[in-house]
């Protein structure tokens, strides 16, 4: 009923606020915890996407691959240091059952560079399958799809 | 824009020894880039345009860039390669737009000049006016005019093109090494997993000499030595062909060592200084010769890459003196199942724009560029393993770097 | 920042035949820039200001751009319209900020130097010092200064200024086919319906081409040719004038034979081929002579159109060399009822940066400097109509862009 | 009552966001549904708009002009590929009564070219008047207010 | 890239009189630039580094920049501060990335060479290769490279650097009274507030001729006379050095009598022309001798200000001929309290990017910048208070300014 | 219960809203009214905050200095004429009480010169303190964490 479908609304929106939160406040820590395990964590340019080509530039098929990611980040890849700003809107709720929600959402992120550099580094849409059957919620798959297929630099913190 | 940026030349300063200083000034120069434009991507060189398969039949075209210049490649109803700069004859317009598709022929959307799959000039709208009224001067003659024409060739299922008439053959000019190097990657015919670019903040001549640089491995990538990737390598070699310009670098793995190792590692997980999930190095001897790295590249810009089970090219296109664009073509081949293709794509997140072992590669040559601003006198030092541009059977050397400032000095003319 | 970007001048070599072959260069070279500032924008030509109703009583301003340099236009208290350069005399402070406004005196924000409405200088802070102390150098005469002042013209309500003490007065410099052209279309007195403006990514002389370029229309807009539109047009013409620089071409339409084509076309709305709604181009003959497009341009960079019921002025304002900014200024006559205001709105959908007809004109400049980037040795073919630069009963020719060039080379001493 | 409200919101946001769907992920052809008819489509610069000058970008007045206008983006105007990526900030209801809700939203849109280039093309905000008497909810009227009154290169998929 | 934008020479003309009519074009040649980074950032300049308290300890570091020109600065074990070029010999990578930090020595990322705190070549990664394999040319000689180095001197608590070995020491060059006046100021330890950075669209001599510019204050920045802050000011004066290029310039003002006045303020706060808030003025005498603004530039780009009880260093630093990067290091001291604190932070206000006083001193140069955009002949006047570069009593007078141009035509060899 | 977490959340949205929305839209009279008095209003880098170092760009304790700001803007200082697009991201409830919530939201600032020029201006978080103790909401403390600490020219009106 209303206020179901009003707290699943909610419950996706909390989860979809947590991981732009982690993310751009520097605590990727918190970031594998958003996911299920086995997930599906994949940024992918919506060129490779809609041609069927599954080769991403970010790709992590279980929690300990993002654990990975995060621990890499931080004691295994040099990079200049800089910071990402999120910024998600509405999210559009395409289906959910007791046990998932199908949401899209587009999204804007601006990177960050220590010397204050500040440009529009990403824009695309996030597609994501959650695991509403139990709280709290977590993405079973996210795919962050790139509008473009050009990424200045290199690509160090997730989308 | 070509001129737009061009300045007074500074002059480019050699030291005596050859090739074993390289003068900071050749990243910072605007004058030597354009020169390089004209001496090397529209020079004397065999440059990557597309794969064969994308151009599997009649009509199928690629529009790309030889450096900074756009250009086509076909394949004709005789079922000929060919390719052209893109640009119409009338008023120079962009003849086609689209990246990738099929035609008969190319019609230019400005005025609706048509070209034939040979690009020669075929239609010329309103030619004898209309109702006699206008139409083109008499002594136009549209068949004394066709795009101009690149040479084209086919190695190992990739198409290259020159703009040059006096350059050798393909193979003759690559050399027995690389060309050897090249279709032992290149076995089978491939398809494409995907594309990925990045834009380079430096000169692409920093890119090209990092992909040569056996010297840097081991000391920037600090996540082959945090999880010991590789630490069963066995000594590789580095060959480099016979002008210097191009090059391939392998070494080989006990695959069946490394594998056992990781089955071992999962019994004691909680080791800080391992991969939780192991799988994105997990790999196959694909080609059974025990080499698991093997790094080529095709003077100026191009390169060919075998890191475990990641097959890529790699084009590096100029896009000003202190902006570069690196292209990734991911690549799997006919045949592979889909435990093969899983792995490619695990492995990948080792290369392009967020790879564990590419990421530090594609910010570097941001930071000389960077450190050079301003401060481009004097010269780098280029002397690990001698003067010399050798092949030589040990890594510790830059010896391929050197190579590339033979040929580069070669058809500079400096 | 004009010397900026200022790199060795590469030459511009035109080829023998005159204006029938333009160098690919002229397009891309930074020194080729930098004269047509001073040749032709500050130069013998006159150029477009703004409407004489913007600056209706005494005091009333615009700031605005001649080619790339800031000037002022304002209307004084006799009631002339002065024009001079927006740069302060003391520092060279942009005198006057805002775009728009009503002013006694202009009064510099940095230290307060004032000016009168013809540019005098008036004013200079301090200029005594403060109880005696500081103050300007003895020899300082403030009387002995002036804003750098242009020469104004008005015609049919547009006001146009030029550096240029010699260029004849504004209807011979035009001459009497371009006046009656403008005075035309500039019957009755305008107001400004709305502004747009676009930024081109190219050289600004693409666009002026494209302009005067009657060949290209029924071919790049494909909406003509999609929807019919224009099928009842009737040949029309070219006008040159005797420099070549300025032009107009027209064309005459049945207006209610379309009209009723309209209406029939009303009874089988399934057509794929049709408009759903047609009411973005009925069009009435507001001129009473049948003609539905009329084109106009001024050299170097001005456009007065009459497509239908849209009027509008086009302003070409060079931005760099691969960088233009167009402004377009709808407007309205007074009289015009609600009827033709909503008229002119609807059509409105035609022209613009989002215009059915006038869209490809905005990006196809751009195809053209891309395709000449580091690839602009060699000429354009511009012999459609012949090698002459004359006024030309018919549309198929590139009469109009001869002219251009004839005028260009002229002035630019090429 | 409070739901009541709550369900207009929800309406709203949803015909909102079903705007930026369609749009950025080219399904254009669901664009003129959106619309009543007649209707009021504008695309228009502040600076226009608030001195009063009706001239806009775009424009039109009935949902034929908005079938038009994809239609001729199909198939009778050219133009280089590209997309856009909509981020519409938290809406803000006006008014609204039984029939007609106005409502204001910011926007940000992204222009992504076929060869990667990504830029910040255009800002503004949507004035809308919403036809809320029945499901779904239609625009009455939809004006895209500009910020700036410079387009680069060209307007042609509507904002 | 520096000399990606390098034109041809446009040549600088200084008219007759010297150093009170400035040539616009300096404000506008790319090769006046980039003569400026040689002649003047890395010639006979001493430069600020940073706060000596931001290198407390052994190791402690700064990465910062000089002009365009990246470079270190550290406390060695020794406990002197070194300061080096930050560019690595090897292949010329930016050794240290971090802005800030605590090294033991340091080691370039890319292939790990090391140098010690003196700038010295330490350690070459593989120097004599790997199993003997490779390794350097033989005739390499560590203990012949070092990182260009720098002259370093510290004045109250303020770290300069040079590169020039000519330059006499700082004191000698600032001359007594420039030096007096930065020691009043920074009389106690600092310790830093904070930081902000702006991004200016001028040329960098507009900005620092804007601090050097005692004639505007009044007029541009109506803040001040709006809310009639300083009415109480009395007259102050300047002080120019020998050779012309450093500066202060004071004014007192009767503190108490000000407090009084908001006092008495408080109680007609309907009046429209005062603060609802006073506190952002609210100022005491922290130095005991009534100076309540005092405007310090040392040539060629930095300033030292004390306006009220906001302390302040700023760095005027070029990032090409249309760009500076103007840095704001906001300072407090020790033994502040939190009253004094809370006091410098309201009255913070006043200054920085969003500075009631400040703000239009972040655009006027921009404005000038854009008038002279393709209209930068002529030069400017800078007559007020005569022809010379004196130390005056008033400030009325553009004295300043013209020893700004004394010392760099006698620097430029202009 | 949940009807007043729903209260409480959208009258939050509609503070940040108004906010938002009385800036862009150059109504900047209504901004002070959206704080209390005393209030904390605080413009401030990110490495300056992450620092403990206090020093931001604007800073105002009272509503006397919010009043001061908007009327120095108005009446005495100089600048090109320029406004603001805020796109405010989904907030963060971090807490509430009955008296005071603590709210998170990350924002993206364009900047749009009278030209057109259109700039990323700035991005960042506000960190919110509101009381919502009483209608209308207002916030006791909004700092305006700026992820970069460059600013563009110059910073006239509030973010
Ligand atoms: S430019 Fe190609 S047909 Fe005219
Ligand atoms: S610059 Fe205009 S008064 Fe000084
Ligand atoms: S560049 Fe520094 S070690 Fe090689
Ligand atoms: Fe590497
Ligand atoms: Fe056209
Ligand atoms: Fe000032």
């Amino acid at each position: 009923m209303a206020s179901d479908a009003q707290a699943i609304r909610r419950g996706v929106e909390d989860l979809i606020g947590a991981y732009a939160d982690c993310i751009d406040e520097d605590r990727l820590e918190e970031w594998p915890d958003l996911f299920g395990d086995p997930c599906r964590y994949l940024v992918i340019s919506r060129s490779n996407h809609e041609a069927g080509m599954r080769q991403g530039v970010m790709y992590a098929a279980t929690r300990g691959m993002l654990l990975d990611r995060v621990y890499t980040l931080r004691h295994a890849n040099l990079f200049e240091p800089h910071r990402y700003r999120h910024i998600v809107g509405p999210i559009r709720l395409k289906s959910a059952d007791g046990a998932t929600a199908i949401v899209h959402s587009h999204f804007m992120v601006a990177r960050i560079m220590q010397g204050g550099d500040t440009t529009l580094f990403a824009t695309g849409r996030y597609v994501d399958r959650i695991d509403i059957s139990a709280e709290p919620y977590r993405f079973t798959e996210r795919i962050a799809v790139l509008d473009s297929d050009r990424i200045d630099t290199l690509l160090a913190i997730p989308i | 824009m070509a001129h737009s940026e061009q300045p007074a030349d500074d002059g480019i300063h050699w030291p005596s020894n050859g090739i074993s200083e390289v003068p900071f000034r050749v990243y910072t120069d605007q004058v030597t880039y354009d020169r390089e434009q004209e001496c090397l991507f529209q020079g004397p060189t065999w440059q990557y345009l597309c794969l064969e398969v994308e151009l599997a039949d009649p009509g199928d075209f690629v529009s790309t860039t030889m450096g900074e210049v756009e250009v086509i490649a076909v394949r004709d109803t005789e079922g000929t390669i060919n390719a052209f700069v893109n640009r119409c004859i009338h008023r120079g317009n962009l003849l086609c737009m689209e990246r990738q598709g099929k035609a008969k022929k190319f019609t230019c959307m400005y005025h609706g000049w048509t070209y034939d799959l040979e690009g020669k000039l075929t239609g010329v709208t309103f030619e004898r006016g209309v109702k006699n009224k206008g139409g083109m001067a008499p002594e136009f003659r549209k068949d004394e005019h066709a795009l101009r024409r690149l040479r084209v060739a086919v190695l190992g299922g990739l198409v290259f093109g020159t703009f040059s008439d006096t350059v050798p053959d393909l193979e003759t000019w690559l050399g027995p090494d690389v060309t050897r190097g090249l279709l032992r990657v290149m076995n089978r015919t491939p398809y494409i997993l995907g594309r990925n670019s990045q834009i380079l903040p430096n000169n692409w001549k920093l890119y090209i000499e990092n992909v040569k640089d056996t010297y840097h491995a081991s000391i920037l990538h600090l996540f082959l030595t945090t999880f010991k990737i590789n630490k069963l390598t066995m000594p590789g070699g580095v060959f480099i062909n016979a002008d210097g310009g191009s090059h391939y670098s392998y070494a080989k793995l006990d695959y069946a060592a490394e594998t056992a190792a990781y089955k071992d590692a999962g019994l004691r997980s909680e080791s800080e200084l391992q991969l939780q999930d192991s799988s994105i190095v997990d790999s196959v001897d694909e080609y059974g010769d025990g080499v698991s790295v093997q790094i080529l590249t095709i003077f100026p810009g191009m390169v060919l890459q075998q890191v475990r089970n990641t097959i890529a090219v790699r084009v590096i296109r100029p896009r000003g003196i202190g902006k570069t664009e690196l292209e990734w073509i991911h690549l799997g081949f006919d045949g592979d199942d889909e435990a093969m293709t899983e792995r490619r794509l695990r492995q990948g997140n080792l290369i392009g724009p967020a790879g564990y072992v590419a990421m530090e590669d594609g910010f570097i040559g941001g930071f000389v560029q960077r450190a050079l601003h301003y401060n481009d006198d004097g010269a780098g030092i280029v002397m690990m393993g001698g003067h010399e541009a050798q092949s030589q059977p040990f890594k510790a050397s830059e010896a391929a770097i050197r190579g590339f400032w033979k040929h580069y000095r070669a058809l500079m003319g400096q």
